[in-house]
């Protein structure tokens, strides 16, 4: 059966769900569809935990929120589109206070913003510290009071449909009976997230597996910068859950075994009692989780069951301010390590968090690919450069989500609408339905396991393209995961049954994975220089003449890599030193 | 949502499974079974409103029918039924005044009441009723 | 403390099976390792049919509900060690059609989302220039019940929604009142005939088991006592004062 | 679906019914019903609680605590029908008994304690 919308936005985070409404304000007469494998309110989004930055106080202004972007994407980012992205950042986190975001208040009743790691000025909003959460599901309810957007809740996408160079829908399973149907549409909006769970150590939920990543550079939509992979400082050690920048940003302290503040060793300044803008521990992530790195291998870390770690350390906060400005980092130490903030120190390491990269757009959300737009974390438009600042992405959803969702309705609306010859594109669908079908009944058991074939993925990924990278290691992991592409076809599926077949999910999930992987470390191996998030022990320093530069990254038609260095758009901000702590 | 092409495909409809709610489905649980002991007590507050209207003629159709009033109430039979009514009627007042604080929100000078106050304001109240009741009839 | 413990899993492959079974596995028992991540460590490494939604492991999600030893839990914030020596016995959800193994159908409650309009209802037409005030007193009125995560253990611990599916339940009731609580909302009319429906708040009867089971301290059953409240004499001015007496 | 009209009305009896209960019984029953017939405590003499009870506050508080009361419970006695019971098939019968029940109820109170000249 095949079913046919004008718009279709595959993810239901914070980006699928702002797109969604943007498309219907735009124009109404289109008819829109957010497909998601996950009921849009269990979307990644709602982990986010410590705010959004958006220019709002008087002593603010947007040029420094755009400086300390740039500055903190150590200049990689695109400059037209942080100027587009800091101007209508307050603009859309207003819109979604009016829509009844719970934002955190000053006692005159305004919102109330907090500092954050990077940020020279205190800008970022925050509802406690669930601001992701409260975020998703504001926007979610929205969503609700426009009967123009029709949902597939729990189909999960498993291929783009193209025909000369252009994007006409795609195929999806839905979970719950196991239908695979072709869905056409104009235009197509990726919002899929990000990709975390390709490392095996990561904040990321169990659905962030760069879905959109791998389907768009499938169909021949490049990926942009998927080189820089940003590591979060502080992460719960075991379960990678995320203790909140916030928790830094309100007076937090990172102290080594010797209960030091080993910050100060690594030019970010002098440790001082308070937090201090862009110093010491609000530092950016980057520099933070390469600290870790240092210290580690100075031997002034604490050894656990599950690994390094240093220590946060929240007691001098006081019960009173951690329980209403960080009532989820409490909550998360007490579920998670059995431990009390307010008179525990509590140990945290660096953990993947988020891709500075993924599929290239234009600052209109557009992918050079026609009909096909994408934003969120799944795309790279470029406002985060070599490294995203904490805070900046909610508000990138927001602005760009809008932005894709205009873009495609103009786009879409401009489309004849029988849209000429279907039967290309219906018998790619049948392929790959025949695919799927075969990888649901075919594949008898006795083969490896996915599981395995993940494990030994995140494994190479972690040992070769983890925080420092050298051309030996990202050699090795290149290899390996070489290795693992020729084992997948081999990987057993043992569950036949058609109703909500994880496993079935759970190896197509792993295919795309093995997709993006490549991507990172092939764009990696070729970047010779240190920048941002990407750190090469034989390549220590900034290149600017060679790589000021984005990797854009082909499939070719043989299954190959292919790599281009378009320019990075400069404006006003020429390339300088990042400097923290000074 | 509309067809263009119809193809076969491998999904067959989801056939849910429907579990049935036993009908004594509140022994199963300790809560359960206290809520409905909670909702019971209601059978022997109406029996209390027996018993007392039967007094009210009692006593307004003279001192003999009161005696024998007494006499009827010393009964074991009524006087078993009157403690297990009592029992309930108990579990009534204190399960009524434990959940009042989470249907009311009292605010002094814009601060929510703690709902620790509010149903000790409750008990509080209960026990001046009671030992005013007391005090009336034992006159 | 022993080294493994034994798990016994609802399975139901409505094309194989009439009605669920129980099977037994036995996981390794680990201090840090929730219910889902021993249901983890039976799909990579032993059974990888098993079927069960989960996702943030984080608890905020909402997806890992089931039911734990006969009680609703979120299998990511609930830990193998308490339940030790064992066995313990994770079922699906309560009170929702069963689509497969741990996993339910909940479309019922998605519907019913849709219904107590949770969203910003404002009687002017303008979008004002800037925020709209709140203060902080004003935040903490419906701040409680902002904080629902969707992921139906009240409904599963509500036995009224048991007995009658039509029951709007726990969790939308709280939700109409978070906004109708909130400042900024002018809609508590509109949403005021879903509530008080025939399916709407009056059947509930304060059971209570909803907010013992939430794990967000979201207290659903205050919610809808205090809507109770409202209503009534909301109905009763209207008698008093006919035609709306204001 | 239809707005309850009657419901919420039903309610706030249920509940005004609840306190009352919860405030008046008690110490009641305690007395009446098991003190003094166990003879822990000296039931008083007929011509105190005639006094008692004729008086105009007494007989005005008693009559509402057994009209409330009633209404309490036939609210609560439904529900745990149909709820309990899984009797909601049986709605009419059941709400002409306990709705019926309550008004009977009220009328013989409003008679005993209203009506007759004391
Ligand atoms: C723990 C944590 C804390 C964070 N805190 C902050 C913060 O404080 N501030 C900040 O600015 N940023 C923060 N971030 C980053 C930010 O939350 C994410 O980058 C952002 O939420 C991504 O949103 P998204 O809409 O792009 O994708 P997601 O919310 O991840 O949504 C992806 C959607 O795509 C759907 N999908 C994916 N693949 C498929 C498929 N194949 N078929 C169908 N549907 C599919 C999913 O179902 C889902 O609905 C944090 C991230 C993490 C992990
Ligand atoms: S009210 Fe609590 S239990 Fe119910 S869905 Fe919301 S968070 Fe879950
Ligand atoms: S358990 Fe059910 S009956 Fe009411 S108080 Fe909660 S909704
Ligand atoms: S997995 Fe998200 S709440 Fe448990």
């Amino acid at each position: 059966m095949t079913y046919t919308h004008d718009i279709v936005i595959v993810g239901g985070g914070g980006a699928g769900l702002r797109a969604a409404i943007a498309v219907v304000e735009a124009n109404p007469q289109l008819s829109v569809a957010i497909i998601s494998k996950v009921y849009p309110m269990r979307s990644h989004t709602v982990s986010a935990e410590g705010g959004a930055a958006a220019v709002i106080r008087a002593e603010d202004s947007l040029d420094e929120h755009a400086y300390d972007t740039i500055s903190g994407g150590d200049w990689l980012c695109d400059q037209d589109a942080v100027e587009a992205f800091v101007d209508e950042a307050p603009k859309e986190m207003l819109r979604l206070e009016n829509w009844g975001c719970p934002w955190s208040r000053e006692p005159d009743g305004r919102v109330a913003v907090r500092p954050f790691g990077g940020m020279k000025r205190i800008r970022t909003w925050f509802a406690a510290d669930k601001t992701g959460f409260h975020l998703l599901h504001t926007l979610f309810q929205t969503s609700l009071k426009y009967e123009e957007i029709a949902r597939y809740d729990e189909w999960f996408v498993t291929k783009l449909l193209v025909e000369d160079g252009r994007v006409r829908g795609v195929v999806a399973i839905e979970l719950s009976s196991g239908r695979i149907e072709t869905i056409t549409a104009k235009a197509v909006i990726l919002c899929t997230g990000g990709c975390g769970r390709v490392f095996p150590f990561t904040t990321n939920a169990n659905i962030k597996t760069g879905d959109g990543m791998a389907l768009a550079y499938r169909a021949g939509a490049p990926l942009k910068d998927m080189e820089f992979v940003q590591y979060h400082p502080t992460g719960l050690p075991f379960t990678g859950i995320l203790i909140t920048e916030a928790a830094r940003a309100e007076g937090g302290w990172l102290l080594n075994k010797d209960g030091y503040r080993y910050l100060q060793d690594y030019d970010l300044g002098t440790p001082q009692p308070g937090p201090v803008l862009r110093s010491m521990e609000l530092g950016p992530r980057d520099r933070l989780s390469q600290a870790f790195v240092k210290e580690m291998e100075k031997g002034r870390t604490i050894d656990t069951p599950y690994g390094q770690v240093v220590h946060l350390d929240l007691r001098h906060l006081g019960a009173k301010l951690i329980n209403t400005k960080l009532p989820m980092v409490r909550e998360l130490c007490l579920d998670y390590e059995k431990i009390d903030p307010v008179k525990d120190l509590v140990p945290v390491r660096p953990v993947v968090h988020y891709m500075m990269g993924g599929v290239s757009t234009d600052i209109h959300g557009a992918t050079p690919l026609d009909g096909l737009y994408a934003a969120g974390e799944v795309a790279c438009v470029s406002i985060n450069g070599a490294n995203r600042l904490g805070s900046n992405s909610l508000p990138e959803l927001l602005v760009f989500g809008a932005r894709a969702g205009r873009a495609a309705a103009e786009f879409a609306a401009a489309q004849p609408d029988d849209g000429g010859d279907w039967s290309g594109i219906l018998t790619q669908a049948e392929d790959e339905r025949r695919r799927l079908e075969r990888d649901l009944r075919g594949r008898e058991g006795g083969g490896e396991r996915v599981s395995t074939i993940r494990t030994e993925m995140q494994a190479a990924m972690e040992q070769g393209a983890g925080i420092y990278r050298s051309a030996d290691s990202m050699a090795k992991c290149a290899d390996a995961l070489q290795e693992l592409r020729e084992r997948l076809p081999g990987v057993s599926i043992d569950d036949h049954t058609t109703t909500f077949n994880t496993e079935l999910i759970a190896a197509l999930e792993l295919g795309l994975m093995l997709d993006v992987a490549e991507s990172i470390v092939h764009s990696a191996r070729l970047r010779e220089e240190s920048r941002g998030a990407h750190q090469r022990t034989d390549f220590p320093e900034r290149d600017d003449v060679r790589y000021l530069a984005h990797s854009l990254i082909h499939r070719s038609a043989d299954g190959s890599p292919r790599v281009e260095y378009p320019p990075v758009t400069i404006t006003r901000w020429p390339p300088g030193v990042r400097v923290y702590g000074r | 949502m509309s067809d263009t092409t119809a193809t076969s495909h491998v999904g067959n409809q989801p056939r849910p499974y429907r579990r049935r709610v036993p009908i004594l489905w509140w022994v199963r649980r300790r809560s359960y079974l206290l809520f409905v002991a909670r909702e019971v007590s209601s059978v022997f507050v109406a029996w209390f409103v027996v018993f007392l209207l039967l007094l009210v003629r009692a006593v307004l159709s003279g001192e003999d029918a009161y005696r024998r009033f007494l006499d009827w109430t010393a009964n074991p039979f009524v006087l078993a039924l009157n403690v297990v009514a009592l029992l309930f009627v108990l579990l009534h007042a204190v399960t009524w005044f434990n959940l009042a604080p989470q249907a009311m929100v009292v605010k002094v000078r814009g601060r929510r009441l703690p709902p620790v106050l509010i149903a000790a304001a409750h008990f509080g109240a209960w026990a001046v009723v009671s030992a005013v009741v007391a005090w009336i009839v034992l006159g | 403390m022993a080294r493994s413990i034994t798990m016994q899993v609802a399975r139901y492959r409505p094309d194989r099976e009439a009605e669920p079974t129980m099977q037994s596995y036995d996981v390794p028992l680990r201090k840090d390792w929730a219910i889902l991540d021993g249901l983890n460590h039976i799909k990579d490494e032993l059974d990888g049919t098993l079927s069960y939604r989960w996702s943030c492991r984080m608890g905020i999600c909402g997806s890992c509900g089931m039911t734990v030893n006969g009680e609703p839990k979120l299998t990511c914030a609930t830990f193998l060690t308490d339940y030790a020596p064992g066995p313990v016995r994770v079922e699906p959800l309560r009170n929702f059609p069963v689509v497969r193994d741990l996993v339910v159908d909940i479309g019922d409650f998605m519907a019913k989302l849709s219904v107590v309009q949770p969203w910003i209802i404002r009687k002017d037409e303008e979008t004002p220039d800037g925020e709209y005030l709140q203060t902080p007193a004003e935040l903490e009125d419906y701040k409680q019940f902002s904080m629902c995560i969707n992921c139906m253990l009240c409904y599963s611990a509500c036995p009224i929604y048991g007995l009658n599916e039509h029951f709007l339940g726990p969790a939308a009731i709280a939700l109409a009142q978070r906004y109708n609580l909130d400042s900024r909302d002018q809609g508590s009319a509109d949403r005021m005939d879903a509530l008080s429906a025939s399916t709407g708040v009056w059947d509930c009867t304060y059971v209570g088991e909803c907010s013992t089971a939430c794990p967000k301290n979201v207290d659903p059953a205050g919610a809808i006592q205090r809507y109770k409240l409202t209503a009534a004499t909301e109905t009763l001015k209207s008698f008093l004062m006919p035609r709306g007496g204001r | 679906m239809p707005k309850q009209r009657i419901a919420p009305i039903l309610w706030l009896l249920f509940s005004a019914g609840g306190i009352v209960a919860a405030l008046m019984i008690p110490v009641l029953l305690a007395l009446f019903g098991v003190l003094f017939p166990l003879e822990l405590v000296a039931p008083p003499d007929h011509a105190h609680l005639l006094a008692v009870i004729r008086h105009p506050l007494t007989r005005l508080v008693l009559f509402g605590t057994c009209v409330l009361a009633l209404f309490h419970w036939a609210h609560r006695f439904k529900y745990t029908l149909y709820d309990g019971l899984q009797l909601k098939g049986l709605h009419t019968a059941i709400n002409t008994f306990a709705y019926g029940g309550a008004l009977l109820g009220s009328a013989v109170a409003a008679y005993l304690l209203l009506l007759l000249p004391a």
